[in-house]
C-alpha cells in the first residue's frame, strides 16, 4: 500500500481493469494525445492522467477522437451495448450539453425500454466543479442534472482510496455509470492498496461519527464538511459526517438512520439550489424521517447563478468552511417554540 | 452495359432460394405494415406509428447479406428494419399492440422496438439516435478483428442532425466498419428533403467526409443489394466506412393518419405507382428465375402469418402493471 | 371572451405577438410545412397549432428548419441576443438532448456571464408529458431539468386562460423562457379574453382553497388535483390545490403560507422522482416552513424509470387521481406520537 | 499573375491609413497576448489561457470591413477577435484579469469576454457553440433586411462538433448572410487535424454542404481581406452563407504552459518563423507603401499602451462579492 494521489488512484483502476478484462477500452479526446503527429500518448488527457496509456494498451484501446461528443458518447454506448466495457471520457462535465441524448435517452433508457434484454456497461468519467475560475462554461457539477435521470448510476468520490474502488465497481457494472473526479481533488493523497477492490453503490460512508448534527456531502465537499466537524468538536458539538458517494443510487437508508439519532441535517451541496441534491434529500428525509426532525433541514449550496470567474465571486459562490460551519451551528441551536 | 441489364445479370447470380428469401422478406414487411395501418387506424394500436411501406427493398437489400451477428441500428420507421434482421413476427406484432409477450415485454412499442438476438440494436424515436451507436457498434468490430460490420438506417431528415455527421466523421477517422443507409424518401415529416439538405445531394455530403458514397435507386432490391455488397466487402476488410442514399418513395404521409395536404393526389398517386414488389416480381420473372405462380403463393402464406399474428395481438392481455419496476435498477 | 382550447389559448397568444411586435418570428420543424413543396402551411406543426401562420406572417418569420435542434435553438438564441424576439419549437420536450447546451451554457448564461450586458428575450416552446402511448423516448416533463439551471424561467400552464396569458408575458420577458405544454392539455376549452394579458411569472393560483391540506400540482396533474379536492370535500376534508404555474421563478411564498395554515402538504409531480419538483419543494418547505409541519411532506410522483409504451404501465406509471387520493388521505390522518 | 503579385496590387489598393488600422489591429493583438502570456505564466492571471499569437491576421483581416453593427461570435481563443472588433483595451484586461471594471465585470474571464455594443458576442468555452449564434444573429439580418453580416470562427477541431455541420446546413437552408472562418492552426488541444478531420480539406466539407468554400493562408492579411471581401459582398447583397478556411501556425501549445511533447522543438521553431505581422510588413514596405520607420512607432506605442493596461489590471481590487447575485434574476 503506498500514498497515491486521486487522479492517480483512478488512473490505476483503469489500469488494472484493463489489464484483466480485453473488453475495456478508453474513448475521449486527447485522452492519448498527439494523434496525426509522430509522439502519440505524450499527453495522456487534459489533466495527465490517461499518460502512459497508449503505449500499454495500443491505439485501439486508447481511442483519441475529434471533438464530437455525442459521437463519443454514442459510439461508447454502440460499443457496450454489442459487448464491451468501454470508459468515456466528459473533458469537462460542462460538455455534456451537447450529448446529453445519448446519455439519458439511450445509454439510460435501453435496458428498461427494450423490455431487460439490452444492457449498457458503459462508463462516462467528467471533472466537474469549481475552484478553478474555469468561469461559467467549465466549473458545473451537474450531478443533480444525472441523477435525476432513471437508469443511470451516479458516483461522486471524495477521496483516493473511494475513487479507486468505486471506479473498479463501476466498469464492473452493468448499468451505464456516470463517473464524477473533482478537479479540486486531483492533487489529494491518501493510501490506496495496490490491488483491485469494489466499493459497492449505494453505501454510504460515515466519515465522522456524531450525535448532534448530520452533515450530508459529496466530493470535494467532504473535506469542508470535515474540516467544520473538526472544528465544532472542539465546542463539543458533535457533527456526523455523511459522504454517500453515491448519488444514484442513494443510501437514504444512512442518512435517515442518523438523522433518527441527530434530528438534525444539513446537506452540502456544491450546486445551484433548484433541483439540487440537497433539495432531494431533504425531501426524502421531509417525508420519510419527519417523525425524527428536531430542526429545519438546513442546505448550504451556490446561489442560483452561473460560476463566476473572477476569484473574489467565486470564492462566495461555493459552499465555504465557513457557509456551512454557519448552517450546523443553525441546525444546532434551533428549538421550537413550545 | 445499361442499368437493367446490370440488375438482371445481377439477380441472376442469385439462387432461387436465394430470391425467394429476398421476397418473402418484402412481402412481409409490406403485409406487416399494411396491416398495422389498418389497426392503428381504427385506433387498435397505442401511441405512433410509421410504416415503412414503399422502402421494403432497401431493408431487405440491405440486411440481405448481414449475418445473424452483424449488427444495424434503426430508425422511428423501423418495422422494415426489423423483419429484415430476422425479428420475430409475433413478438413485434405483440410489442406494437403494447401486448405481455411483446419482444419488449410492451415497454418499447414500434418506436423503441429492439431484438438484440438478432443483431437489431433498436429502433430509435431521436431522429439522429442511431448513428453514433452503429459506429460503436462497429468500433468494437475493429477492436476485436471480428470481421463483421455495423449499418445505420437513417432517413434524409435524420442525415442534417448533428450526431449523423459527428457519426460520419468519426466513422472516416477511426474507419471503422459502419454502413450509413441513407433512406431518401423525399420528406422528414412535413418538409421535403430537397429544401432540408442544403447539398447538392446527401450522397455528395457524405463523400465530402471522406468516405466512399453513391446515391442509389433504393426501390431496386439488386441495386440496394449489389451496392451494399460493396460497401459490406469494404467493411469487412478494414476498408472504413461507406454511406448509400437510396431514392424511394412515401407511400403513407409521415405517420399514419398524416392527411398530407402538402402532397397534391397526381403526387401521391405516382408515389404509390412505384413498387419494389412489382419491380422485384417483373425483373425475376422476366428474368424466367421465378414464375408468378410462386409469388402468389408466397403471398398468401405472408399476409395469412401476418393476419394470424395480429389477431393473437388483438387477443392477448397488457402486461401486469407488476413489470413497470422491473428491467431498471430503482434508486430513490 | 370565447371558449377555446389550451391549443387554441398558445396560437393566438402567439399570433396576437407576431402582429404586435415585427421583432417576434417562429422558427422550428414542420410549424408551417410543405417547405420545398407548392403547399406551405399546410401543417402548423406536429399538432397544427400553428396553422395559418406563414399565411399571414409570411416565410421570413414562421420559418421550417431542417431536423438539427443545436442549430434551431442556437439561430434563436443568436436573433434574441441581436435584438429579435424568437418563440423557438422542439417538436417533443424529449429532444432537448441534442441541444441542450444552447439553452443551459449558451441562453441561460449569456446575461450572467457577461456581466449584464447581454440579454436574451427567447421563448422555447415545447410539448411535454405523458399519457399518449408514446414510449421512453417522447414522454416526459423534464421541467426539473430546466429548474435547475439558472437563468431560466421555467413556465408550465395547466388551463388555457394561463396559457395565453403565461405565453404573452413570456413573450416579453427579457429572460430566456421555457414554455412547457402538456399534450393532454392541447383539448382542455375554457374562456379566454380576446385581448393580449400578461400573467407575471412567479405568483400561483389558489385554484381550490381549502384548510386541511395543501395539495401542489403542476400543469397537467392539475386537473387531477382538483378532481381530488373534489372528492374529499364530499367527506368533509379540505384541499387547498396550488398551481405554482411557473417552477422558476416559484411562488414559494404561496406553498408556505398555505402549509402555516394546513400543516400538512402533499406533491404531485409528473416525474421521476429524484431531484424533482417534488423534492425542490419539500426542500424550501422542510427548511423554511418546517415549524408549519404537522406531517410527513408527501410526495406522487413516477417510478424511478423511463416512460413506459403499454397503456397498462403508462397507466401505472403517471401520478392518477388514486394515488393523489391516497397521499393526501395519509397526509391528513398523521398523528404525531404523543 | 501569381499570389504574391496579387496580394501587391490588393494592398495598393488599400489607402494608408488603412493599412495604418490594419496593422495596429494585428500588433496590438500581439501586444496583448504577448502580455497575456507573462502574466499567465507568472501566476497573475486565473483560470485558463488560450492566446491568438500567430493568428493575428485572421482577425485582422476577418474584421477589417467589418462595421460596428456587423456581429461576430468567437472561441476559447478570442482575445484577437476582440481587439479586432473594436473591444476596449483596458476592459478587456481587467476582465482577463478578473478585475472590477472588467468588460463583463469579472464575471466572464477570457473564455467568456464579449462585448455586445461592439456587435462581439463572445467568446465561447463550449467548442462548436458559436456556429448557431452566427446562423441567428445572421437570420436577423435576412428577417430585418438591415445588409448586416454575422460572422463565427471556429477552429479545427471546432469543425468537427455537429453544431458546427448543423450550422452549415442551416445557413445554407435558410441563405442567411453567415461567414465561417475556420482557423486550421493543424491542432484542436494536441490532436492534429490531419487526424481529427477526416474529409479531404475543410473547406471541401464545408463546400459538400451547398455554399462557396475555399481554403486560403491565413498569415497574409491581404489573402484573408481578399476573400472575406467576396464572402461579405455576397452575405450583403442576399448570396447566402460562405465558408473560409484560414491555415495558420500555433506559436504556443494549446493553452499556455502546454508543454507540447508531441511538436518538435524544429516543428516549433517553423511554426514561430511564420509571421503574420513580418509579412505584412514586409509586403508593404517592398510595394513602398509605408516604411520600416513608421511599424517601429507604432509598435513602441501600441506594446507601452498594452503594458499600461496590464499594470493597471493587476493593480485594480477585485470585484465586490456583492455583485455575485446581480445580472440573474434570482429564484429559490
Ligand atoms: C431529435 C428529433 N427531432 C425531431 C423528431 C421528430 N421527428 C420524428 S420523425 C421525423 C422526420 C424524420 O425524417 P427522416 O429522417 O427523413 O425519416 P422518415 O420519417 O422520412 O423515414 C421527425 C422530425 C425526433 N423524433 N427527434
Ligand atoms: C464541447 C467541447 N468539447 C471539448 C472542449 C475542450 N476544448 C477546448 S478548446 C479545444 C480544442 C479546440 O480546437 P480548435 O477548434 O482547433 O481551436 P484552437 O484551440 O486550435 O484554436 C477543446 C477540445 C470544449 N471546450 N468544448
Ligand atoms: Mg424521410
Ligand atoms: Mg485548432
Amino acid at each position: 500500500m503506498a500514498k497515491k494521489t486521486y487522479l492517480q488512484a483512478i488512473a490505476e483502476a483503469l489500469r488494472l481493469e484493463m489489464r484483466r478484462d480485453p473488453n475495456v477500452f478508453l474513448i475521449g479526446e486527447d485522452i492519448a494525445g498527439g494523434a496525426g503527429t509522430d509522439h502519440r500518448g505524450s499527453v495522456g488527457g487534459i489533466f495527465g492522467l490517461t499518460s502512459g496509456f497508449i503505449e500499454e494498451f495500443g491505439a485501439d484501446r486508447v481511442i483519441d477522437t475529434p471533438i464530437s461528443e455525442s459521437a463519443i458518447i454514442g459510439a461508447a454506448n454502440g460499443a457496450a451495448i454489442t459487448g464491451m466495457r468501454p470508459v468515456a471520457e466528459l473533458m469537462f462535465v460542462d460538455f455534456v450539453g451537447v450529448c446529453l441524448d445519448q446519455i439519458f435517452n439511450q445509454a439510460a433508457k435501453f435496458r428498461y425500454m427494450f423490455g431487460g434484454k439490452a444492457k449498457c456497461p458503459l462508463v462516462i468519467r467528467a471533472p466537474i466543479g469549481g475552484g478553478l475560475r474555469a468561469g461559467a462554461q467549465h466549473s458545473a457539477t451537474l450531478h443533480p442534472l444525472f441523477t435525476m435521470f432513471p437508469g443511470l448510476k451516479v458516483v461522486m468520490p471524495s477521496n483516493p482510496y473511494d475513487a479507486k474502488g468505486l471506479l473498479i465497481e463501476a466498469i464492473r457494472n452493468d448499468d451505464p455509470v456516470i463517473f464524477l473526479e473533482h478537479k479540486l481533488l486531483y492533487g489529494m493523497e491518501a493510501d490506496v492498496p495496490d490491488e483491485a477492490y469494489c466499493i459497492p453503490f449505494g453505501e454510504a460512508d460515515f466519515v465522522r461519527e456524531g450525535d448532534d448534527v448530520t452533515l450530508v456531502a459529496f466530493s470535494a465537499m467532504v473535506p469542508r464538511a470535515v474540516e467544520v466537524a473538526d472544528r465544532l468538536e472542539r465546542e463539543g458539538i458533535s457533527v456526523e459526517v455523511i459522504d454517500p458517494r453515491t448519488t444514484s443510487p442513494l443510501d437514504k437508508g444512512a442518512i435517515l438512520e442518523s438523522v433518527e439519532r441527530t434530528g438534525r441535517l444539513v446537506i452540502v451541496d456544491e450546486s445551484p439550489p433548484r433541483c439540487s441534491m440537497a433539495s432531494d434529500i431533504a425531501g426524502i428525509v421531509a417525508q420519510e424521517g419527519f417523525a425524527f426532525l428536531k430542526a429545519p433541514i438546513e442546505a448550504v449550496t451556490c446561489p442560483h447563478t452561473s460560476s463566476p470567474f473572477s476569484p473574489s465571486l467565486e470564492d462566495a459562490y461555493m459552499p465555504s468552511v465557513e457557509r456551512i460551519e454557519a448552517a450546523v451551528r443553525k441546525a444546532h441551536a434551533y428549538r421550537a417554540a413550545a | 452495359m445499361n442499368i437493367s441489364t446490370l440488375d438482371k445479370s445481377f439477380a441472376m447470380q442469385m439462387s432461387r432460394d436465394e430470391l425467394l428469401r429476398a421476397y418473402r422478406t418484402m412481402i412481409e414487411i409490406r403485409a406487416f405494415d399494411e396491416r398495422i395501418e389498418k389497426d392503428f387506424a381504427a385506433g387498435k394500436i397505442p401511441g405512433f406509428g410509421h410504416v415503412y411501406l414503399g422502402a421494403e427493398a432497401i431493408a431487405a437489400g440491405a440486411c440481405h447479406d448481414l449475418a445473424a451477428d452483424d449488427y444495424i441500428a434503426s430508425t422511428h420507421r423501423g418495422h422494415g428494419h426489423c423483419i429484415a434482421k430476422g425479428c420475430d413476427l409475433e413478438g413485434m406484432m405483440l410489442e406494437i399492440f403494447g401486448k405481455a409477450g411483446g419482444i419488449c415485454g410492451g415497454k418499447g412499442g414500434s418506436m423503441h422496438i429492439a431484438d438484440f438476438d438478432k443483431g437489431m440494436l433498436g429502433a430509435n424515436a431521436i431522429v439522429g439516435g442511431s448513428p453514433p451507436i452503429v459506429v460503436g457498434a462497429a468500433l468494437n468490430q475493429k477492436i476485436r478483428k471480428t470481421g463483421k460490420v455495423a449499418v445505420a438506417f437513417a432517413g434524409d431528415g435524420a442525415s442534417n442532425q448533428g450526431t449523423t455527421f459527428e457519426a460520419m466523421n468519426m466513422a472516416v477517422v477511426l474507419q471503422v466498419p459502419a454502413i450509413f443507409v441513407i433512406e431518401n424518401n423525399g420528406f422528414g415529416e412535413h418538409t421535403a428533403s430537397s429544401y432540408s439538405v442544403g447539398a447538392e445531394s446527401i450522397a455528395a455530403r457524405a463523400a465530402a467526409f471522406g468516405m466512399p458514397a453513391e446515391q442509389i435507386d433504393g426501390v431496386d432490391f439488386f441495386a440496394v443489394r449489389e451496392s451494399m455488397l460493396k460497401a459490406l466487402e469494404r467493411a469487412r476488410t478494414g476498408g472504413g466506412p461507406t454511406t448509400i442514399e437510396m431514392k424511394v418513395p412515401r407511400y403513407l404521409g409521415h405517420y399514419i393518419g398524416d392527411p398530407q395536404a402538402y402532397r397534391t393526389p397526381a403526387e401521391l398517386k405516382a408515389a404509390r405507382a412505384i413498387d419494389p414488389l412489382v419491380t422485384f416480381r417483373e425483373k425475376v420473372v422476366s428474368a424466367g428465375l421465378l414464375d408468378a405462380e410462386t409469388f402468389a403463393v408466397i403471398d398468401l402464406e405472408t399476409y395469412a402469418r401476418v393476419e394470424a399474428a395480429a389477431e393473437k395481438a388483438l387477443e392477448a392481455p397488457y402486461p401486469d402493471p407488476s413489470a413497470l419496476e422491473r428491467d431498471v435498477y430503482i434508486s430513490y
